[in-house]
């Protein structure tokens, strides 16, 4: 029984900066959830609160039922991986991680399996011998998961575990903590976990439900999909996602069924349930978003012709990123810059014109979004 | 859980009983002589602020003594601080051989006030020795150290000075709490390693070296050994520090009510000087295990 | 009679060695009693048994300097009234002098160990190397700073001492001359007239300015103006040839000595025709009881076996200096242990003595105070901070006022 | 080089270059030689006492107070022989153990209450805490010896005289404040960031002191151990006033024993037994001060 | 001139343990390197080789034709951001950036235009009045940058500079950072630059040529695109791509024309090309590869159909992730577990069917690897 919940959670520092604003949040027993936001949202500040490291300045934090505001840390049965690592210097890799079990009066022959079970988890066995200053970043950050992860809490803290990973272990790594939150719930030792991440496809991937913050303030709390689907508001669209979100001002023109938005000068229609939900924004500024990967470079592709509330116009190129097995184009359209995301060899010819020369995208405006144009930009289509 | 008042308070439990045990009677009694006569013989005689009236009126030599002394707090201090500081980093170094340079480097601390101490200071210093030979050796004047009354104290100083032992001790083992990655910056950041020892080194040592500052400050005021085996407080009162003038009262007029005033002031002196630098401190002290800066 | 009494004294190894087996003697004659020795080195003696005394705990039998008499005991009481164990103690060996120098306020305080004054004492090599004999007059004295410089080299003295020994032996000479030492040994003022005191003054940079005595700061610049003269490198090799001092410490200035030097005790120079040697005598340890201890008697006891008892002389030697009991004297002298140096001291010493030409100083005048305060202004005499009749006011000015406090 | 040799400038860049390179080295060892000389230059003042002591006792009395030099005529162990049996009923071996009779208790309770206080003080919030600190180093600023008598008085009614008591029970109260004080400010220094993770691992406050702590402090902590060692080693007046048997006297007393003030002296016996009573202290030095320069934390991971 | 060159370039560490073994390496003036390996591959060693913080065991290190082996760090030229920040704690944010400037004795107002241009750059005008400890570990990591980039040295190097950084900063502070770069060297004044990542995005859009690293050996040197689709061995073709190509132990069956890989049974037919270049390896064991994106889930998709190369085989359904934009499809092959990526409306049904049921997949083969069986598993087909 290891649900958190916040409840107007406030935090100042001491020099005066406020840097949580009333959080509420209710995590489930056993829950995945991950925390995202921009750098300095307080995603730490909120993880170390929970921990008990950091004084709780209003709110009320409960794990499993009890207030724990003035618990210490130990008391609260959590297990945390510390942004910066906070490896104990004086002690090798092994007694690193052994040490919070050690602290636990577990039998040695346990701790010990335990040890290495973490460690081959991690793919560290090789490492138990070093200390922390004979390891390399990533090492180190591979330590601070495996001493989080032996003690088997009620509540697991992540705090960026796997930002200094290579992609193909961090991926690895990713399955392996998802499994093993699953595995421990399937044993019936559910652990709640929160996770914070900047990784977009961890907090995808991973995460139950994603808590999105800004400037210490929720902003949405949901299924990935969803939040993917139907952000919010439009901080929540611009960060989730990447290439981000193309969020431009536009303005919605006529009425009914021949609504549009002008977007720079060119008209973008829309399709019937959106101009339907639209109708009150007549002539009004808003903000239009549609995500890179839908806007196609490739009208003859096959398939893309009749695409319903297909709108096909004409940008200027700029410039085309090569990302692999994709590529990013970079255009204008009106004088406002978009973006679109396609697959490799659905460029359409687009990289064989210069700067500056003309192509016909296609923007899906089934997929399309709009939010306000003011404060968060609440998502007007919801 | 360094929130919890009561866990604090238990920690520093035998601090208060030690106080209130061993400090506490000794305190107050020596506050209370110090208004009193007393000579050991007879029992203590109430006379009010006789003796600081004394002191401070028509005692030259309780003038003299602090004139003394707090000139010799203000060399001998920055000295042996400084000192300490910078053979500390020298000994930081790895180099061959170094276990035994600072082990050679604290004996004079080990010695203390032994009688070799005073021998190789009267060898050093004595009208034939070793530093008039090189200030000769120099075209200078040979200065009579020991018995001239304006240098005298610059022995005393210097003998102050070359015990930095366990001050250097305890800058060695603060330098070892500067993390390398610190210096490692810096060195691309081009800093030399002068300037890495004093924009690097010193800042995040100035818990230690403030530490020092304080405790060599209270020290040198009390300083005995020094001017006690080398020139007995002379000539002509040069070096009478006041814990001389202390021990003589106390011990060798039977004074201890007048000892007892002296020292009262001593410490008057010491405690506003050490809460003027505890004040002070805010300023230039950067504590990396405290919460909060301001 | 079981008893178990503490007893201190400081000493050398020698001292310690010989105490201890006379305490064991002591024991095997006494059954039942127990001595226990707490001895020490000389430092921190003092500060030790100032406390203790404070503190009530002081030892039952103790060894303190004859000065330490004015400190401890102003009125007598500080001390065990030893009269009231006269039973036990063999009093008839000392002489009346000797006793009244233990008496304060008509209370026996403590006895003597040994009797001891400032002698002359010559390196008779550094002479014979110098081509002079031994001064034997004060003039001659006098004289022979600048011939022994004129071959020994400037940096020869005649006689070395530190400060204290100079002020001495300057009083020493207007002691002679004038009748009078600087305190009044019956009554807390000075006795000098203030011709006296000034000549007194005079004396003193008579000996320095004409490099006969080491003068003051000199000795401070080789190495501290208190170091004593045995430890001076220009002593050991006989640059410096003399010294005014304790016929008790004649073995250790002879301790550091070279081969090439050899001390012998010079006349003891007089002015003709003073009335009094102006020699400086009294006694130099003394015995005390606690005025707290239980076992006084048995103290007692102790004190005159240590003091007067043959055995015990035999075992002690000349630890504590020439026994001042005259049994214990002649049993040494009879074992032929005083070697010729020191009779010959001691034959001076006690012929003054007979010829009642030593006058007991008064105790004020050995008090710490007082001596602070000559120190002083001889120190700043010798340092030229101030004139001779400056000096010389002061210590009789301050001098009386001083005295008149310490009463 | 071939490249460079078609091009004569690239070419004497860099040989200017790898003059420069050169140059470095030698700078460095010439920084290291001057570093020695500095060195040696200061040890010899730092050494020459020691030095002097051993050499003056192989020499007689005459040769001590003449010669500076430390080279003696002779080389004669008795001096080391008459010093150790002592004048006294016990030889040296007595007052080396009573000395570590008061050494190592004392020790041992310094560290464990000195370190306990300075991490209240360093680390929790309590009511009182700042007068606390006060007081703590106000005490030390009183005169030992005005103290003196008090504290003698204070002992003597809790019936400790001429016991080791009064040297160790005041330790085992955290009243060497100079350590408390020293430990505070390190400790003051050190970030927070193991202790927190350590309480993550479920440590208590004694456990994070004895885990975390005692670790990151070990140079210091090794430093108030030298220090007390060496500074009770010698310390001679609190022995001198509380201990009035010579059977229990430490070294630093019985060093004393046998310079009166009147008797000769054998120089070479008490300087070949100031040089033996010198031993433990530098021993105890010369091995601890390794770790003075092996401080835990200074192992920061590094990037 | 701040050509860095590695001949030979060894390291030992104290401990014994050799983390760089032979490097040869020529990063030009001006270039931008990318260094990309796995966690403990010894980036940052060699980084602080360059550097001169790590004493070099073994061979000859190059600055602008110098031989720098001895020359103490500031000597060198070169500005760098390290894995840990390394922050000054006891200057402010502003004095962390200064600090560098102040040595080397740059006028006061000069020093301050530049902290405030970076600060701007980094969006952290905001912190420059804090101490590192009062950073969000993102900040802390920015201040790391700015540092190094204020100093505009002749060679840049960055170790993981923006891992700490949310998705949308990160992808923001890569297009700063290379304009950066591009405008210094446009300037006249080029500085190369050494960039450790571990993140596919920046290495393949940032660097202009990547360096492979595996176990402190070169991998593969060469230009991005060069790399993704003509990877030098089997590990770099794994370690570059996300999700990572699919390397299998195949045979090679039949002979010429009729060439074809057995994957667990499967027979899956080679294009000619390859099928004349495999000739020598016909009934040996070897790895094929294939990258997620080259094997498609809906066949009816158009276009799809008519692919050159294309080989249908069947596969049993193991899971399917979901991105957002797009897809992972998880099956097995004859036993032989294999990745799909699609976009997410090209599944072909695949979310509808339950696990364990059989789809049809599509295999590009004309994009398809062979590598050798063993060791490092050299590409066969180059
Ligand atoms: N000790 C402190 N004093 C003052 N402000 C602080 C302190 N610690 C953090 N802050 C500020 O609080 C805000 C939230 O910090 P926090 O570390 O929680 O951010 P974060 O979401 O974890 O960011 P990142 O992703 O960069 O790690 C930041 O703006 C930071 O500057
Ligand atoms: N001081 C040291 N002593 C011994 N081995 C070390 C030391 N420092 C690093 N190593 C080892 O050297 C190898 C290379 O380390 P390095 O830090 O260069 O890796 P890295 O490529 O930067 O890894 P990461 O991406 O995890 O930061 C690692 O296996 C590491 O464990
Ligand atoms: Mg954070
Ligand atoms: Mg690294």
């Amino acid at each position: 029984m290891a649900q958190v919940s916040l409840k107007g959670i406030e935090k100042v520092y001491g020099n005066g900066f406020k840097a949580v604003h009333g959080v509420d949040l209710d995590i489930h027993d056993g829950e995945f959830m991950v925390f995202v936001g921009p750098s300095g949202c307080a995603k730490s500040t909120l993880l170390r609160m929970v921990a008990g490291l950091e004084s709780i300045s209003g709110g009320e934090l409960r794990i499993g039922g009890t207030v724990v505001n003035n618990l210490a840390p130990k008391q609260r049965g959590i297990a945390m991986v510390f942004q910066n690592y906070a490896l104990y210097p004086h002690m090798k890799v092994y007694d690193n991680l052994a040490f919070g079990l050690k602290l636990a009066g577990t039998p040695k022959a346990e701790v010990d399996a335990r040890v290495r079970d973490a460690a081959r988890l991690l793919e560290m066995d090789h490492l138990l011998e070093r200390y922390p200053k004979q390891l390399s970043g990533g090492q180190a950050q591979r330590v601070a998961v495996g001493r989080a992860i032996v003690k088997k809490p009620g509540v697991f803290l992540f705090d960026e575990p796997l930002s200094n990973l290579d992609a193909k272990l961090r991926a690895n790594m990713r399955v392996r903590l998802t499994e093993l939150h699953r595995t421990l719930r399937e044993q019936g030792r559910a652990s709640t976990a929160v996770y914070v991440t900047h990784d977009q496809v961890e907090a995808m991937t991973m995460g139950e439900r994603i808590c999105v913050l800004k400037d210490g303030t929720i902003q949405q709390v949901d299924v990935p999909t969803a939040l993917y689907s139907r952000p919010a508001n439009a901080f929540v669209a611009g960060f989730i996602g990447s290439p981000e979100m193309n969020i431009r001002e536009a303005r919605v023109v006529g009425g009914d069924a021949g609504a549009v938005v002008d977007v720079g000068g060119v008209a973008l229609k829309l399709p019937a349930r959106h101009a339907e939900r639209l109708g009150v924004w007549r002539d009004r500024m808003l903000r239009f978003g549609i995500r890179p990967e839908h806007i196609v470079a490739d009208l003859n592709a096959p398939g893309v012709a009749g695409t319903p509330d297909l709108v096909e116009v004409e940008g200027v190129l700029r410039f085309v990123e090569h990302m692999g097995s994709e590529v990013y184009v970079h255009f204008d359209l009106g004088g406002v810059p978009f973006t679109s995301r396609v697959g490799a060899e659905l460029l359409g010819g687009v990289d064989a014109k210069p700067r500056g020369a003309l192509h016909r995208f296609g923007f899906l405006m089934g997929q399309s979004h709009a939010f306000e144009p003011e404060g968060s930009g609440r998502n007007l289509l919801l | 859980m360094y929130e919890n008042k009561r866990l604090g308070f238990l920690f520093v439990l035998p601090f208060v009983l030690g106080v209130l045990m061993f400090k506490l009677f000794p305190f107050v009694m020596s506050f209370a002589l110090s208004f009193t006569e007393y000579d050991v013989m007879n029992p203590p005689v109430w006379i009010g602020t006789e003796n600081y009236e004394q002191m401070l009126t028509k005692d030259p030599l309780f003038g003299k003594s602090l004139g003394v002394t707090l000139f010799f707090v203000a060399m001998a201090v920055p000295l042996r601080v400084g000192f300490a500081l910078f053979i500390a980093h020298v000994l930081n170094f790895k180099l061959r051989g170094i276990n035994f340079f600072r082990s050679a480097f604290y004996l004079p601390s080990i010695l203390g006030g032994s009688i070799a101490a005073a021998v190789l200071w009267r060898f050093l210093f004595a009208q034939h020795g070793l530093v008039n030979i090189v200030l000769g050796k120099l075209g200078l004047e040979p200065i009579a150290w020991l018995a001239d009354e304006h240098y005298s104290i610059w022995t005393v100083i210097l003998l102050f000075t070359w015990q930095f032992g366990s001050a250097m001790v305890i800058f060695l083992a603060a330098l070892q709490n500067v993390p390398i990655s610190l210096y490692e910056a810096a060195e691309i950041d081009g800093a030399s390693k002068t300037q890495q020892f004093f924009r690097i080194t010193v800042p995040l040592i100035t818990p230690v070296i403030f530490f020092n500052l304080i405790m060599q400050m209270v020290h040198a005021f009390q300083e005995f050994n020094g001017p006690y085996m080398i020139t007995e407080g002379g000539p002509l009162h040069s070096t009478y520090l006041l814990s001389l003038y202390i021990y003589d009262q106390s011990f060798k007029l039977f004074n201890l009510g007048y000892g007892a005033a002296l020292s009262w002031v001593l410490f008057a002196i010491v405690g506003s000087l050490s809460a003027l630098s505890f004040f002070t401190s805010k300023y230039w002290v950067f504590y990396a295990g405290e919460k909060d800066h301001k | 009679q079981e008893a178990t009494l503490r007893f201190s004294w400081w000493g050398g190894g020698e001292r310690h060695e010989t105490t201890l087996k006379a305490i064991a003697a002591f024991e095997a004659r006494n059954p039942g009693v127990k001595i226990k020795g707490e001895y020490m080195g000389f430092g921190g003696y003092q500060e030790r048994l100032t406390t203790q005394i404070a503190g009530g705990q002081e030892p039952d039998i103790m060894q303190i300097n004859w000065a330490w008499l004015a400190t401890y005991s102003k009125n007598g009481e500080g001390f065990y009234d030893l009269n009231q164990s006269k039973p036990h103690l063999a009093l008839k060996e000392f002489s009346a002098e000797e006793l009244r120098m233990g008496t304060v306020a008509g209370r026996l305080n403590g006895l003597p160990t040994s009797y001891t004054a400032r002698l002359f004492v010559w390196n008779k090599a550094a002479f014979e190397r110098a081509g002079m004999k031994l001064p034997a007059t004060w003039d001659e004295l006098f004289a022979a700073g600048k011939a022994f410089q004129a071959k020994n080299g400037d940096k020869a003295y005649v006689i070395d001492g530190e400060l204290y020994d100079m002020i001495l032996l300057s009083q020493t000479y207007i002691y002679q001359k004038h009748g009078t030492p600087y305190v009044d040994p019956t009554a807390p003022k000075v006795a000098m007239s203030p011709q006296a005191v000034l000549e007194w003054v005079q004396t003193y940079k008579k000996l320095v300015d004409g490099r006969t005595a080491t003068p003051l700061p000199y000795r401070a610049s080789l190495g501290g103006a208190e170091k004593p003269t045995e430890q001076q490198p220009d002593w050991v090799t006989g640059t410096w040839a003399g010294n005014y001092t304790w016929d008790s410490v004649l073995r250790l200035r002879a301790s550091t000595l070279n081969k090439d030097q050899k001390l012998d005790i010079g006349d003891f120079l007089t002015v003709p025709g003073a009335k009094n040697s102006g020699m400086f005598g009294r006694p130099s340890l003394l015995f005390v009881v606690s005025k707290r201890s239980k076992h006084p008697e048995v103290a007692a006891k102790f004190i005159n076996f240590m003091l007067t008892d043959p055995e015990a002389a035999r075992i002690l030697g000349l630890t504590r200096g020439v026994p001042a009991a005259d049994s214990q004297y002649k049993v040494l002298v009879d074992e032929k242990r005083i070697d010729p140096l020191e009779q010959k001291a001691f034959a001076q010493i006690k012929a003054a003595k007979d010829a009642g030409k030593i006058t007991l100083p008064s105790p004020l005048f050995e008090s710490p105070r007082m001596q602070k305060f000559m120190r002083e202004v001889f120190e700043q005499l010798a340092y030229g901070k101030i004139t001779e009749q400056q000096a010389a006011t002061r210590l009789l000015d301050e001098g009386n006022a001083l005295l008149a406090r310490l009463k | 080089m071939n490249s460079a040799a078609l091009n004569p400038a690239a070419a004497s860049d860099r040989v200017a270059s790898d003059r420069e390179a050169r140059l470095t080295l030698r700078r460095e060892r010439l920084a290291a030689l001057t570093r020695y000389v500095v060195l040696c230059a200061v040890g010899v003042v730092m050494l020459y006492p020691m030095i002097w002591l051993i050499g003056a006792s192989f020499k007689t009395n005459a040769e001590i107070f003449t010669e500076i030099g430390f080279i003696p005529s002779q080389l004669d162990f008795t001096a080391y022989l008459k010093g150790w049996k002592t004048s006294t009923e016990y030889t040296f071996a007595t007052y080396f153990l009573n000395s570590f009779l008061i050494t190592i208790p004392r020790i041992i309770v310094t560290v464990i209450s000195c370190v306990l206080v300075a991490y209240a003080f360093a680390r929790f919030e309590f009511w009182g805490k700042k007068f606390l600190f006060s007081v703590m180093v106000a005490t030390m600023m009183l005169p030992l010896i005005i103290l003196r008598l008090p504290q003698y008085l204070m002992f003597k009614e809790f019936g400790w005289l001429d016991t080791y008591l009064p040297m160790i029970v005041p330790s085992a109260f955290a009243t060497d404040t100079f350590f408390v004080f020293m430990l505070v400010q390190f400790l003051r220094g050190i970030p927070r960031d193991m202790e927190e993770a350590a309480q993550i691992d479920g440590c208590n406050a004694l456990q994070l002191l004895w885990h975390i702590i005692v670790p990151l402090l070990k140079p210091a902590i090794i430093s108030v151990i030298v220090f007390q060692f060496i500074w009770t080693m010698n310390d001679f007046m609190g022995p001198l006033i509380y201990l009035s048997t010579v059977e229990k006297y430490p070294v630093s007393l019985a060093l004393k024993m046998s310079i009166g003030a009147t008797e000769e002296v054998e120089w070479a016996s008490v300087l070949a037994i100031s040089v033996v009573a010198l031993l433990p202290s530098v021993a105890v030095f010369f091995a601890a001060q390794r770790h003075f320069i092996e401080g835990a934390s200074s192992s920061g991971i590094k990037g």
